[in-house]
Formats: C-alpha cells, structure tokens, sequence
C-alpha cells in the first residue's frame, strides 16, 4: 500500500516543481519595468479608496455551513459504500443509511425553508 | 534511519511549523493558511500510518470544508485585513507556562509509558472493514446514526445563529 | 524500518500543546477555535497512532471510527463556533473575546 | 508481435529488469520507472492545454457559424504555441498593494493538485497483483483521491483572491469557491452511487468491473457528474465568475504573463483529467468491445478518445446553452442536483441488494432511472403550473427576477 504513496510523494515533488520551473523560465524571459500605473489596483483608474475588504455577505458562511455538514456525509458514506456489496452485510446496512440520509436532508430541507439556500 | 523516519522527520517539520505559525503570526488569514499547512502534515502521518481514508477524509474535511469555513468568517469581520497590534490578551505569559508544562509532562509520561507495541501488517481490506464496523449492529451502527443528528442540530444551530434579519 | 511510536506521540503532544497555547493567549475569537482545531488533529494523530501500533493486530478498526467521529465533532464545533462569532460581531463588531464578555448581545 | 500488442507494460518490465541487472536495488529501479510515468503524465497535462485549446476555439467558432482562429500555420491550429511564447515572455506585474509571498504562492499551488489526480487516472489494464505497478491507479481510495484533491484548489484560489490585495479578485475568489463547494456535494453523491455498485473505490477495478458502460446503468449519476464537474471546472454555463463582462474575470484579475497562465494550465489539466475520470467511470475506460484485450498498446488511445468525445460534449453545451444566473447556480446544485443524487443513491443501493448479475441490476437501474427522472418532470411541472396559475411563488429561484445583489 505504501508503495503507491511512494508514487504519489514523487509526484507531489515533480508538481512542485513544475510549477517552480514554469515560473522561474518565465521569470528568466520576461521583461520586469514596473511603474506606479502599472503596478497599482486594477479598478477604475483612480485610486483605490478605503482596504480591500468589503462587507460580505454572511450568505456565503451559510452556503459553506449546509457544503460541510454533506462533506461529512460523504466521509461517513464512502467506507460504507465500499463495504455495502460484501457478503454478509444485508438491507439492514441500507436501513442505516436511509436513516443517516433522512436525518441530514431534514437539515438540508430546513435551510431551504428558511431560505438559507436563496441567494440573497 | 530509513525513508520512513526522513518521511516523517519532514511531515513533523510541517505540521509544527504550521501549527507555530497559526498560534504567532499576527495577520489571521494567514495563520489560516499555516493552519491548513499543519492539516496536510498530519494527512502525512495518516499516509505513514496506512490509515490511507483518514489521510483523504482529512484533506476532505480539514482542508477542503473547515478552512474554507474559517477563511469565510475571518473575511466576514473587518479585523482580517489589518495585523493585529493586540494578538495576546493578559495571560498569554500563564498560557505559555501551561503549554510547555504540559508538553514535559505529556512527554514524561509518553516516554515512562511502556506501550504493547506489536509490528504487524495492516489489512488489505481496512476500509471495508470500516465500512462494515459502521453498519454492524454490534460495532459503531449509534455512533454512525448519532453523527448524522450531530450534524443536523449543527446544521440547524448555526444557520440560525448566522442568518441575517 | 517503521517509526517508533513515541515519535508520534511527542509530535502530537507538541502539536497539542501549540494548540492549548494558541487558545489561551489569543485575543481573537476565531484564533482560539484554529487553536482548537489543532488540539482535536493531536488528538486524531493519537488515535490513528495507537490504531496502527496497538490496535491494528485485532484488525479492529475502533481507531480510525474513533477519528472520524472526531473529525465530526470538530466540524460540528467549527460551524457553530463561527456562526457564534458572526453573530456577537455583527451584534458589538468586534471579534475580541475580551471585550465579549458579557452574556447578552 | 505480442510484444508490441502488451507494449507499454513489457517496455516497463524489461526497463525494470535492465535497472536490476545494473545492480540498483529493486527500490530504485521501481522509483526510475515512476519517475519516468510521472513526466509522461506532466507532458501529458501540458499537451492537454496546446491541443485542447485550439480545438475549443475551432469547435466554438464552428458551432457560432464563424472560422475561428485560421491565420498560424495550418489552420490556426499552431496558435497555442504562439500563446505559450507571448505568455511566457510577458512581464509578471507584481502589483503594489499585494501580498508578494501569498500572490505568488497561489498560481505554484493551483496547478498540483491539477496535476497530481493524473496519478489515479487508469490508462491500461494492469492487474492489482503485479510486480510492477505503473501509476497508482490501484489506489484503495482513488476516487476519494480525486475529490480531496480538487478541494485543495479552493484554498489556491482563495489565495489568489486575497494576496492581490483587490476588492473585485477577493470577491471573485469568494464566488469561486461557493461555486466549487456547491456543485462538489453532487459531484460526491454520484461518484457514491459508482462506489456502491462496483464495491470498490480504485478507479482501475471500477473499470474492470464495469461490463456495460455506468452512462447507459445509471444516466442520472452521470449526468449529474457531468453537470457538477462542468461547474467545477468553470466551463460554460457555469462561467459566470470568470467571464470577462462580469466581475474582470473574478479571482484572476491581477494576474498577468505566466502566473496568469498558470491558472490557465491548470483549468485545461483539470478538464483533461476530468474527462479521462468521467470515462473511466462512465464509459468503460479504456475498455472498447474486447479491444483492449487484444491490443492492450491502444487502452492509452482510447482513454484519450473517450476523453475528447467527453470534451466535445462540454464545448457542445457551451455552443448551446446560456450563461446560467448567479442566483441559479448555487439553487441548482442545492435545490436540484443533491435531491436526485441523494434518491438516486438509495436507489442503486436498493438494486446491489435485490440482484447480484450485472445484467439484472443493469435492467432494474435504468428502469429505477427512468422513474425517478419522470418523477422529477412532474414535480417540476406540477410546481411551475402552481407558481403560474397562483401567482405563488413556489421556486424561490423563479421568483428572483431583480438581478442579484452583489457580494
């Protein structure tokens, strides 16, 4: 099992450092002449007023909240979709299942009445 | 020492350097991202450790939903963007003594401890044992369904808690 | 050649001990829960360890189910922790927990 | 002959044993080989990006009634290169407000995860007791290899959003990931129905075990994959955050020269990648009527055929459909996709414990699949008469005609 990581580690270490490359290539060929108009915030020409952040909606928290709670879902569920085809394991497994997806698309169901999953 | 111990001498270097960095750096948006640095170190141990769905679910969950999560409420407040000239409150230098006591002590005990090590391959087949230990009635079968109302309460909570008027 | 497993332990219990730092020392409400976070990751580290080490031999697999119910909880935590957060600086516009210290908003 | 009808693996082999028989330890001989598979599959990325590219720009021109590019030689199919020329030897503006490290550590860290779901792509038959393993297509968690990698990419991306230090590219990025998360739950709840079926999460035996192609088993798992993949890879109708009429191209707006290209090579890596795992899912891989068995030198050619077939389909949804709205995109992952892919779940879970023969649970699928899909009309008829006739509002996303608010 290992074995495959090794394959997956020498990988990790050949995207890195193709991406090092492409930009230090780059970095070799390319012109560098900042000045003050180029280098500034691509806006609408005058300068930017006030920082960067602006106040964002908590509909975005909301969307990323209901995105974990299925996330979790899924970790619970791919052993047991693995599992699920073996010898021994009966419709009760299915059962369990049903429950486990009942329950969490009465959340889901729950932030659509509540219109948490209207984009305001 | 062998690929194992350098593989894992880097992985430490990773998620301590990573965690260091979320507890010192004064801008919080990158302490998330030293933050998600520390996850993908221990994903590595998990890989080291052949728990190979751990290491996955940890990239998942960890690095995919709940820095994405912190990263989301750190921009919903306007502190994100200036460094902080205030990171400590008054008993950092008593949070700092607990933590370093409590690391001799844990290291103390870890090292006294003589722990029932016993060297044997993992199961090919772990995660289908896995997946049968969720479902069997006389394994994990409550923990599995009591996690989806966990969810669900927290689910209902925070969207309560979070939605505008 | 595996690694011992009190390296493992000692990595956690430093990673857990950055953890306890970070949520005792910082002022922001959202450093404390990245605090948090890393204490409950030692933790995992911990169980996975002892699952391989120690559990692995009865080919059980309580260890890893272990860890994954944590890595519920913390997400769980995560979620309404920030929601929490969200609120009081919607509410008093701050993130400082020790400015947010009384018990309404 | 047989030798070149098994080419690829007894190329490897004989590689392997010439490393043994210059007395490197069996380790190092193994590391060579997957160095080697790995350089391929980077070139191959890259290839994915000079050749994909002129043919979207030709099929979209085509389909627009128009010649497209048709000036560099021949046929305008050179243009690729000309771009990678003119893109490497631009200047990288480093603009001033920007955070340096974070900016330039996002363009590195979008294109590895891109690169590194080559690993689990399966090319070939290879038997999981081999020696000689080429790439990890073996791997226990493939398919969950590829969704926490493409969860690594919202990080990227955020970090680009954030270090360019611009009020539009932070909200570009935000966009982005909502999008990303939004459609990576059906994205999940189909693959979940493959992993049921087969039993298995490699992505080498999902192929194996797959005797009728998935897309013709189950259509709504594919279908729903295909629509989310589309939305996590930005393409057309789902592109609304990196148009160009809508928020300067989102989270990239400050980029420029060969960073810029670099989410550039990334997007076409990943559709590559994309297309190569909806085949191995859906379409039997590299499996073409026994051909693969025969010539097992051509599973490789069929992948890549299949993929450009799944490619075609996306550029053919482009030419045809409209840019979806913003308050459409994340109501129809929520309010739509994850509904069918959680019933659609049950359903195949319901089949693998009713028949073991693959043809039966072929049979009892489809007919589930049809029924579901018919369910489905009728739901949506029956509650878009309602919203007429009532004048209710029952599709929240119907009702939304004011454009929606920004941010």
């Amino acid at each position: 099992m290992l074995s495959d990581y090794i394959f997956i580690g020498v990988f990790l270490v050949v995207a890195v450092l193709f991406g090092l490359v492409a930009l230090g290539v780059a970095w070799l060929f390319s012109p560098r002449k900042p000045n003050p108009v180029k280098t500034s915030t691509y806006e609408c020409g005058l300068e930017t007023i006030g920082d960067t952040w602006v106040q964002f909606r908590a509909q975005y928290y909301i969307y990323a909240l209901v995105f974990v709670v299925f996330d979790i879902e899924a970790v619970f569920l791919f052993p047991w979709a693995v599992a699920y085809g073996a010898e021994g394991i009966g419709l009760w497994a299915l059962g369990e299942a049903f429950l486990f997806l009942a329950i969490l698309t009465v959340g889901l169901v729950y932030a659509w009445r509540k219109g948490a999953l209207r984009w305001m | 020492m062998s690929v194992q111990h350098a593989v894992f001498i880097i992985l430490s270097a990773i998620a301590l350097i990573g965690a260091l960095g979320v507890v010192l750096n004064r801008r919080l948006f990158r302490s998330a991202l030293f933050l998600v640095l520390s996850f993908v170190g221990v994903a590595g141990f998990y890989i080291l450790l052949e728990a190979e769905l751990l290491a996955m679910i940890q990239l998942l969950v960890y690095v995919g939903a709940i820095a994405i999560l912190i990263i989301f409420a750190i921009m919903l407040s306007r502190q994100a963007m200036v460094a902080d000239d205030k990171v400590l409150n008054e008993q950092w230098a008593l949070g700092w003594l607990v933590a370093v006591l409590l690391f001799a002590a844990l290291v103390y005990v870890l090292v006294k401890v003589n722990w029932p090590v016993v060297e044997v391959a993992v199961p090919a087949n772990s995660i289908q044992r896995l997946g049968e230990s969720l479902v069997n009635p006389n394994g994990f079968v409550l923990p599995f369904e009591v996690a989806s109302v966990l969810l669900l309460v927290a689910l209902v909570g925070a969207v309560i808690i979070a939605r505008e008027k | 050649m595996q690694v011992p497993l009190s390296w493992y332990l000692i990595v956690a219990a430093a990673l857990f001990c950055i953890g306890l730092y970070g949520v005792l020392s910082r002022r922001n409400a959202i450093g404390i829960l990245m605090g948090v976070e890393l204490m409950l990751n030692a933790v995992n580290v911990n169980l996975i360890a002892f699952w391989r080490y120690v559990e692995a031999v009865r080919a059980t697999m309580a260890g890893q189910v272990f860890a994954i119910i944590v890595i519920t909880v913390a997400a769980a935590e995560a979620a309404v922790g920030l929601a929490l957060i969200i609120a009081i600086y919607r509410n008093r516009h701050t993130v400082d927990v020790t400015e947010a210290d009384q018990l309404k908003l | 002959m047989d030798y070149v009808l098994n080419l690829w693996v007894n190329l490897a082999t004989d590689l392997y044993q010439l490393f043994l028989g210059w007395g490197l330890p069996a380790w190092g001989a193994k590391l060579i080989i997957d160095f080697v598979i790995i350089l391929i599959l980077v070139i191959l990325g890259v290839l994915a990006v000079i050749v994909l590219t002129p043919m979207e720009r030709k099929v979209i021109a085509r389909m627009q009634d128009r010649p497209g590019p048709n000036r560099a030689w021949p046929f305008g199919l050179s243009q690729a290169f000309a771009d990678a020329i003119k893109m490497l030897t631009k200047e990288m503006i480093l603009p001033r407000n920007a955070d340096r490290l974070i900016y330039t550590a996002a363009p590195i860290l979008i294109v590895i995860p891109a690169l590194m779901i080559y690993a689990v792509l399966p090319f070939g038959p290879q038997a999981a007791d081999a020696e000689l393993q080429l790439g990890a297509t073996n791997l226990n968690v493939g398919v969950l290899y590829f969704v926490a990698l493409g969860s690594v990419a919202s990080i990227a991306i955020l970090m680009a959003g954030w270090g360019s230090n611009n009020k539009f590219a932070l909200l570009g990025a935000f966009r982005v990931v909502n999008q990303l998360i939004a459609y990576e739950v059906p994205m999940i709840l189909s693959l979940l129905a493959v992993v049921v079926l087969t039993g298995t999460m490699a992505t080498q035996q999902i192929v194996e075990v797959q005797s009728i192609p998935y897309l013709i088993v189950m259509p709504i798992a594919a279908l729903t994959f295909l629509a989310s993949a589309m939305a996590e890879l930005n393409r057309s109708p789902f592109d609304l955050l990196e148009a160009e009429s809508e928020l300067v191209a989102g989270y990239q707006v400050e980029y420029g020269g060969m960073k810029f290209a670099m989410f550039y090579i990334a997007e076409y890596v990943n559709i590559l990648s994309t297309s190569i795992l909806f085949a191995a899912l859906f379409l039997g891989g590299y499996k073409f009527f026994g051909l693969e068995e025969v010539a097992p030198v051509l599973a490789p050619f069929i992948v890549l055929g299949k993929a450009v077939a799944v490619f075609f389909i996306m550029l053919w949804t482009r030419g045809t459909f409209p840019r979806i709205r913003l308050d459409q995109l994340a109501g129809l992952a929520w309010k739509f996709l994850v509904p069918i892919g959680l019933v659609n779940l049950l359903l195949v879970a319901l089949v693998v414990k009713l028949s073991a023969n693959p043809w039966a649970q072929a049979g009892l699928l489809l007919l589930g699949n049809l029924i579901i899909l018919a369910v489905t009309f009728l739901i949506i008829t029956l509650v878009e008469r309602r919203a007429k006739s009532g004048g209710a509002v029952v599709l929240s996303e119907a009702q939304n005609l004011t454009p929606a608010a920004e941010r």
